[in-house]
């Protein structure tokens, strides 16, 4: 087997992971979603290290995982926020751009 | 001596302005300073004359530089005067008439609690008009000119709370302005030709350029003399100007401002003579208007406007005998001056009946009048014989050789000019004599006014009556005096030059002739004022006569396509503005705006919707980077 | 390609990548699918598992344990956090509100999956260099001489972001107590003053045939209530609605009753 | 480095706005319906704008008209990565607007001194007084700094920059409506700011376009590099480019102007802003458009300007007659006025398209005779305007009547209008008229009925409020005070002045347009007597 099928396997995972941003309503799923097509990209970066030979690769998906970290704990907080304001968690009832 | 030039123009200009900025303190003085401002210039005037008679005939010119006016590039204005025997002869008309009217005024306005500005006004137009005359090049013309425009406006609209005075005045200066293009163009077309606009050198470098530039520079010139002097086609202001105060009437558009036009050609003598064509328009407006006016002053039953005929007709001798070239402009002047005399003492005599007949002008409403103004009767009747031309009077002199001049022009064009000076002599008499008739003879008309006021013909104060002697004294012995040994001739010729005409007939034929249509005249309208009495209404009256009564349709004329026809015009741009220039802004806005409406259909605000269009996007970058690379 | 390059990695990572690829197909298919979004979350803790067990695979140990202790053991479990805290049975229905969504995102599915695929088999790729000599002092000795040399810079902005992104969720989920909370009185005097509910709110449950807290009680025509059941469960939706079983039952009475009552009168009317 | 004279002139008016703006808002008085303590603002912005206009005589003064082409010049770098300097220098027709804008503000000032009042207990507003005053510096700054700047770029922003006061000016501050009702004035208000605003950003949008372009052609904003650039040689401008970039530039000129057919926000913003705000607009605010004309346009595209000029003529020959049959056909007095500019903005382009030295010459008087004459009339008509509270021409009859003094300066105003010979507007018109007979006899002779319609409305106008019959609604109408005599006064005696003894001013002009004719490379045209010899 050859590594590239990790590549094909992230391009899947992040083909399903923006497929279900775009089709689900509740933000704390796309939230999920998002952390998955960042997931994918890991893969990938990682499966680009060892074709590469060097540990870049590796680096970039580190850095991705602290990135994804900080825009987790932000993003829960909103959603946590917008659920006070709206009673409801659904990326749809937040369609005014104001509260 | 030259320095005193700016002084005649000063004094009257200081005058106003004091009279103006003074405010109500000057109220009580203000006619006094008025007149000794217009009194103190005529002095002025005198005194340059006397000096300029100590000269020889071609040294009587003088300059004075005041400073540049308007030096742009090779564009030189100065504020320069010049004053020659022509200039003069004018100063003394002005200042003389003018100050006599001034004095006339004192009694005239008298319970007019505006009066002091009337006199401002007055100093005002004595001041342009002297700034006129005394120029020394055609755009300090041009400024007198307009001033005298504004101060006839002023005047005319005196009585501003009468709505018909406030109508005439901007009739008069909305006339006059279109004149006024005619100038300006002149102007224009005088820098294009020769660089400049100074009467001397344009005058002297006239063999430089083509005859065709000539004769649109005066025909333009011709078009502004139209408009100031009320000939045909721009004469129709002239009648409804006498809306004005009667003093304002003799002065303006009598004696001084409406003879501009004649000065104008006078003065541009040597751009006429180098275009005949442009001479024979200039006889054949003067003709025009000489019938014309004198056929409408035979149908007004308002003296005032009988009088403004006349002076329109009269005028239009001077503008014919100017159109003559050399062998006229003489004689242009000389009527100008004698009319200046006459008409004014006319204006006065009719403004003194006014005065004493409860301001009704209408001459069915007088009649009998001599017993009870004998001075007027007497300066009036003066003034009349001296403007049919009766023989010996000034009016005779001046007139007899216009018609003399006409005859001497030559060929089927001589015979037919003075044919109509002759019928205009015939018809002068005519008019005259049945104001005449109405105004000073027969029984009287009056009734109570509506109020039950019945006027009480009393003889005007001697403030008014003085200058009315003093020019019934003009009107009998100016003519002679000028024709005593051609003083005036020689006295003009050194800067209008002088021919002689060579008539085909003799001079004692001519006279007799005007005699003889002068008696016509007279006779005719003895037959029909003066045998029976005359209608309290007005009757209908032939054709012409009601034609004439309407200015021979030329305010209609106006009304129709000039009036409707603006505010037409107006109306439809007000309307393309607001709809069509505004509404292409204004729609490309709304369409903006509607294309706007549509596309914010697609912002529907649900984050979803945006992130499938990015997901789409990314899908067609990549697309599009695959096929980059496959190609 | 150096030396070290080879074209194929073992039989057994093949197998492993076949068998634990399919799961992470199916986690992947099911975060989206699954109703309620705890399943979802499961689902995807079991998908970052077997991406940690590739990543392990491909040499990557550090990111490897990682992922499993900081994606799949806190991050899943913050989400799970959130979730619990809007509200567990809060399910969203898959019913599509926005019109076209599903087959525009079909489409851009289809159309981004496709041509990434396609992409990537483009550039075809046979060889492989393999981490054996980056590796060869150790994965994370190696990782962080990376990252306290090269990549110090970006490694020292993380934490700045780390610390920024904390304080924000701080500011954005706390809610400062501007005034003092109303005493029991102080309530009671406000329910009085403004003349609503001056005496208690309705107990649950009244004329109903449970009296458990999530049934609201019913009013005399019938209708449920709202009003007496707990404000958190209201909120949540966790509100059992049993007025139509309730008007059902009534009705079923009123029948019976009619049906003996009638009975009753033919029997007299049989007398 | 020598005392930086022009930036003080424009600065001090910036400062004066930041004063005014800052004055505090004194309790209200005890009486209660005076004004709140805003007569400090007042003051202060009249004392600012009066020491602008001492520096800018100071200006006056050190300028030597036969000098270099630029006096006064100060230069810094800016933003070094794109060469945008902050260059300023004077030239002739520089320095006679610099002295106009200084000249009329403190008489706007003085005629707007109790505008804002109405305001000031009956909104919510906040300190319009202050406001009112602090954003007429504001204009007077940028004003002054466009006609300084001789970057074109600095040039760019000020000319931008001077339409966000300008904006709040016509649709914050309206005439005290009565009778009518104030929503419906606040509404044509803001429509007539927001169509203000929008036709000058748009013209100003394509300019800065044609700023770019010209600076990725020449590579500097600098006026006088271009111009070295060019007298070198090294320049090198495509004269298809040349052609578009000078239709961007003239684009926004013209609609600042404004010319036929970008002229209908005109009307509305000066119908609707108080009369020393239209004046503003017209007299100080358009001038940096036609300035900018001759400066810009004639001075950057010389071919380009000459292969427009046919059209340029004709549209400036249209905004001639068209502004003056508008004007006699408006039932509003402000509007009248507007669509009057509208005319004499026509004479203005068609003396600088002229291309001759009396037509630019003309022109650069007529803006400063422009600025005086309509000055003198729009306000004496918004001093009638306040006594009456309506606009329509149709509300006033017989008012000299009552009011002599209104009536007579009102009168003044008018014959300036007309360009009465003897009034300063006369020589600018009539340079202008000759300017452009020598080249283009025709469309001289056609502009000359310029003449008669401009007599035509405006004694349409003076007939209809001033004579006839006094209406019972100006029966008691109130002469001019002393604070309006002290406007009106000052604006006649220069326009008499000017009219009589214009000397001194063209002498300044005429240096400056020797140079602007020949960066386009015309000459006068000879006379016919000359050009035979």
């Amino acid at each position: 087997m050859n590594p590239v099928n990790y590549l094909y396997l992230a391009a899947l995972l992040f083909t399903i992971g923006a497929t279900g941003v775009v089709i689900r309503k509740n933000a704390i799923v796309v939230f999920m979603c998002v952390e998955l097509m960042l997931n994918a990209c890991n893969l990938s970066l990682v499966a680009f290290s060892r074709m590469h030979g060097n540990l870049d690769g590796q680096i970039l998906a580190f850095f991705t995982m602290v990135v994804a970290a900080a825009e987790v704990v932000v993003g829960l907080a909103i959603i946590v926020s917008l659920f006070r304001a709206r009673h409801s968690a659904s990326v749809d009832d937040a369609s005014l751009m104001k509260l | 001596m030259e320095n005193l030039i700016a002084l005649l123009v000063a004094a009257p200009l200081l005058g106003a302005a004091v009279l103006l900025l003074g405010g109500r303190r000057l109220d009580r003085a203000g006619h006094l300073l008025g007149t000794v401002m217009a009194a103190a210039s005529f002095g002025l005037a005198v005194v340059l004359f006397t000096d300029m008679l100590g000269r020889a005939g071609d040294d009587r010119s003088l300059h004075q530089h005041l400073f540049s006016w308007i030096p742009v590039g090779g564009f030189q204005a100065d504020v320069a005067f010049q004053l020659d025997q022509l200039s003069m002869t004018f100063v003394l008309l002005i200042t003389g008439v003018g100050t006599l009217i001034h004095v006339y005024s004192i009694g005239y306005m008298e319970h007019d609690e505006r009066r002091r500005r009337f006199f401002a006004y007055l100093n005002l137009f004595l001041a342009a008009m002297l700034l006129l005359v005394l120029a020394d090049n055609y755009l300090l013309l041009y400024v007198g000119w307009e001033g005298v425009g504004v101060a006839s406006y002023l005047l005319i609209g005196f009585w501003q709370h009468k709505p018909s005075a406030a109508t005439a005045a901007k009739k008069a200066f909305l006339v006059n302005r279109v004149g006024d293009v005619g100038l300006s163009i002149a102007i224009m077309l005088m820098f294009t030709t020769f660089g400049t606009f100074a009467f001397g050198p344009v005058l002297t470098s006239t063999g430089e350029t083509s005859e065709g530039k000539l004769t649109a520079i005066a025909l333009m010139l011709l078009l502004a003399a139209c408009g100031k002097s009320a000939q045909v086609p721009l004469q129709s202001w002239l009648g409804d100007a006498m809306e004005g105060p009667t003093p304002v009437s003799a002065l303006i558009h009598a004696a001084t401002m409406v003879t501009a036009g004649v000065y104008l050609i006078t003065r541009s003598g040597a751009i006429f003579n180098a275009a005949p064509d442009a001479q024979t328009v200039v006889v054949v407006v003067g003709a025009v208007t000489l019938l014309f006016g004198a056929i409408v002053g035979c149908a007004k039953d308002d003296i005032k406007k009988a009088l403004a005929g006349s002076t329109m007709s009269q005028i239009g001798y001077m503008v014919l005998a100017a159109g003559l070239g050399p062998i006229g402009y003489v004689f242009a002047i000389m009527h100008l001056v004698t009319h200046g005399f006459f008409k004014a003492g006319l204006f006065l005599g009719a403004g003194s009946v006014m005065h004493g007949m409860n301001d009704e002008v209408d001459m069915r409403k007088y009649g009998g009048l001599r017993k009870y103004m004998p001075v007027t009767f007497v300066t009036f009747g003066l003034g009349y014989l001296a403007i049919i031309g009766f023989p010996g009077l000034s009016g005779f002199w001046s007139k007899d050789k216009i018609i003399e001049a006409a005859f001497a022009k030559g060929g089927a064009e001589g015979w037919i000019l003075g044919a109509v000076t002759l019928l205009g002599a015939a018809l002068t008499a005519y008019y005259m004599t049945r104001v005449m008739l109405m105004t000073f003879f027969g029984e009287k008309r009056w009734q109570p006014d509506a109020e039950g006021n019945e006027p009480h013909p009393h003889e005007s104060p001697k403030s008014m009556t003085i200058p009315m002697i003093v020019l019934a004294f003009g009107s009998v012995f100016a003519g002679g005096l000028f024709s005593l040994g051609d003083s005036f001739i020689k006295w003009l010729e050194p800067v209008t030059a002088f021919e002689h005409g060579h008539s085909p007939l003799s001079a004692a034929v001519v006279t007799s002739a005007t005699v003889v249509v002068l008696l016509i005249g007279v006779g005719l309208a003895w037959l029909q004022y003066g045998r029976k009495p005359v209608p309290v209404v007005a009757p209908r009256g032939s054709l012409l006569t009601r034609a004439a009564r309407r200015d021979l349709g030329q305010d209609d004329f106006n009304h129709v396509v000039l009036v409707r026809g603006g505010e037409h015009l107006t109306r439809s741009l007000v309307y393309v503005d607001h709809t069509l220039v505004d509404g292409v802004v204004n729609g490309t806005a709304a369409s903006v705006g509607g294309l706007s409406g549509r596309l914010r259909k697609l912002q529907t605000g649900y984050a979803r919707t945006y992130a499938v269009s990015m997901f789409g996007g990314t899908a067609v970058l990549i697309a599009a980077t695959l096929l980059m690379r496959a190609v | 390609m150096s030396l070290l390059a080879a074209s194929a990695t073992s039989t057994g990572e093949a197998v492993q990548f076949w068998i634990l690829g399919t799961v992470a197909v199916l986690g992947a298919l099911s975060t989206v699918l699954m109703k309620k979004a705890v399943h979802s979350a499961l689902c995807l803790a079991a998908t970052m598992i077997v991406l940690a067990v590739f990543y392990l695979a491909n040499g990557a140990y550090f990111l490897g344990i990682v992922q499993i202790v900081v994606y799949t053991g806190a991050i899943m479990m913050l989400f799970l956090f959130v979730v619990m805290l809007v509200g567990v049975t809060a399910a969203d229905s898959l019913k599509e509100t926005l019109k076209g969504q599903r087959w525009l995102a079909a489409l851009a599915a289809l159309g981004f999956g496709i041509l990434l695929i396609a992409g990537i088999g483009q550039v075809g790729i046979s060889q492989f260099n393999g981490l054996a000599a980056a590796n060869s002092g150790g994965n994370v000795q190696g990782l962080a001489a990376l990252i306290f040399t090269k990549y110090v810079f970006a490694f020292e902005i993380t934490g700045a972001l780390l610390i920024t992104a904390t304080v924000g969720a701080m500011l954005l989920t706390h809610r400062e107590r501007t005034e003092r909370a109303s005493t029991q009185r102080e309530l009671a005097e406000k329910r009085v003053r403004e003349n609503t509910h001056v005496p208690p709110l309705p107990a649950p449950g009244v004329y109903a045939r449970h009296n458990a807290v999530d049934i609201p009680g019913l009013l005399p025509d019938g209708t449920p209530s709202e009003l007496t059941v707990n404000k958190t469960l209201r909120e949540r939706g966790q509100i059992r609605d049993v007025s139509q079983e309730a008007l059902d039952d009534l009705k079923a009475l009123e029948q019976r009753s009619a049906e003996r009552l009638g009975r009753d009168r033919e029997e007299e009317n049989a007398q | 480095m020598s005392f930086p004279l022009l930036t003080a002139t424009a600065a001090l008016p910036a400062i004066g706005a930041i004063v005014t703006a800052a004055v505090p808002a004194a309790r209200s008085r005890s009486d209660g319906d005076g004004p709140r303590g805003s007569g400090t603002a007042k003051v202060v912005a009249l004392l600012f704008s009066v020491a602008t206009f001492v520096l800018a005589m100071t200006v006056l003064v050190r300028f030597e008209p036969g000098g270099a082409r630029y006096q006064l010049t100060e230069s810094y770098d800016w933003i070094p990565a794109f060469g945008v300097r902050y260059e300023l220098g004077v030239d002739g027709i520089g320095v006679a607007l610099i002295a106009l804008t200084a000249l009329l503000i403190p008489f706007v000032i003085l005629a707007g001194w109790r505008d804002a009042d109405h305001l000031e207990n009956s909104s919510r507003r906040w300190r319009p007084t202050q406001g009112f005053f602090a954003l007429i510096l504001m204009v007077e700054a940028m004003v002054i700094l466009s006609f300084e700047a001789t970057d074109v770029f600095l040039f760019y922003l000020f000319f931008e920059a001077m339409l966000i006061p300008m904006y709040f000016l016509i649709g914050g501050f309206g005439d005290r409506a009565s009778g009518t009702d104030e929503a419906q004035a606040a509404t044509q208000r803001s429509y007539a700011a927001v169509k203000f605003l929008l036709y000058n950003l748009a013209g100003g949008l394509i300019m800065l376009a044609a700023v770019i372009g010209l600076y990725s052609v020449a590579g500097t904003f600098s006026l006088s590099e271009i111009a070295q650039a060019r007298a070198d040689g090294t320049l090198e401008m495509a004269a298809s480019t040349e052609k578009w970039l000078f239709l961007g530039f003239f684009f926004a000129f013209a609609i600042k102007a404004p010319l036929w057919p970008l002229h209908t926000w005109l009307p509305n913003a000066m119908g609707e802003a108080t009369a020393p705000v239209a004046v503003l607009i017209t007299a100080v605010v358009d001038k940096v458009g036609t300035f900018a004309m001759l400066r810009f346009c004639l001075g950057l595209f010389p071919e380009a300007s000459k292969w427009a000029t046919p059209v340029v003529l004709v549209l400036a020959l249209v905004s001639i007659i068209y502004g003056a049959l508008l004007a006699v056909g408006q039932r509003d007095i402000k509007r009248l006025v507007a669509y009057a500019s509208i005319s004499h903005f026509g004479f203005i382009i068609l003396g600088i398209f002229a291309m001759t030295s009396q037509g630019q010459s003309g022109a650069t008087l007529y803006m400063v005779n422009h600025g005086l004459s309509t000055a003198a009339l729009m306000l004496v008509a918004g001093f009638l305007i306040s006594r009456r509270g309506s606009r329509l021409i149709a509300d006033y009859g017989g008012v000299q009547k009552v009011a002599p003094v209104l009536a007579g300066t009102f009168l003044v105003g008018s014959l300036a209008t007309l360009s009465l010979p003897g009034l300063a507007p006369f020589v600018s018109e009539f340079l202008v008229l000759v300017g452009t007979f020598t080249r283009y006899p025709v469309i001289g002779i056609i502009a000359t009925v310029g003449i008669v319609l401009g007599a035509l409305y405006t004694l349409v106008l003076y007939q209809r409020t001033m004579t006839g019959p006094v209406k019972p609604s100006v029966a008691k109408m109130p002469d001019l005070k002393v604070r309006e005599l002290a406007v009106i006064g000052p604006l006649i005696a220069l326009l008499l002045f000017l009219g009589v003894y214009p000397k001194p001013l063209t002498e300044l002009v005429d240096p400056a347009v020797g140079h602007t004719l020949s960066d386009v490379q015309q000459k006068d045209p000879k006379p016919d007597v000359e050009a035979a010899k």
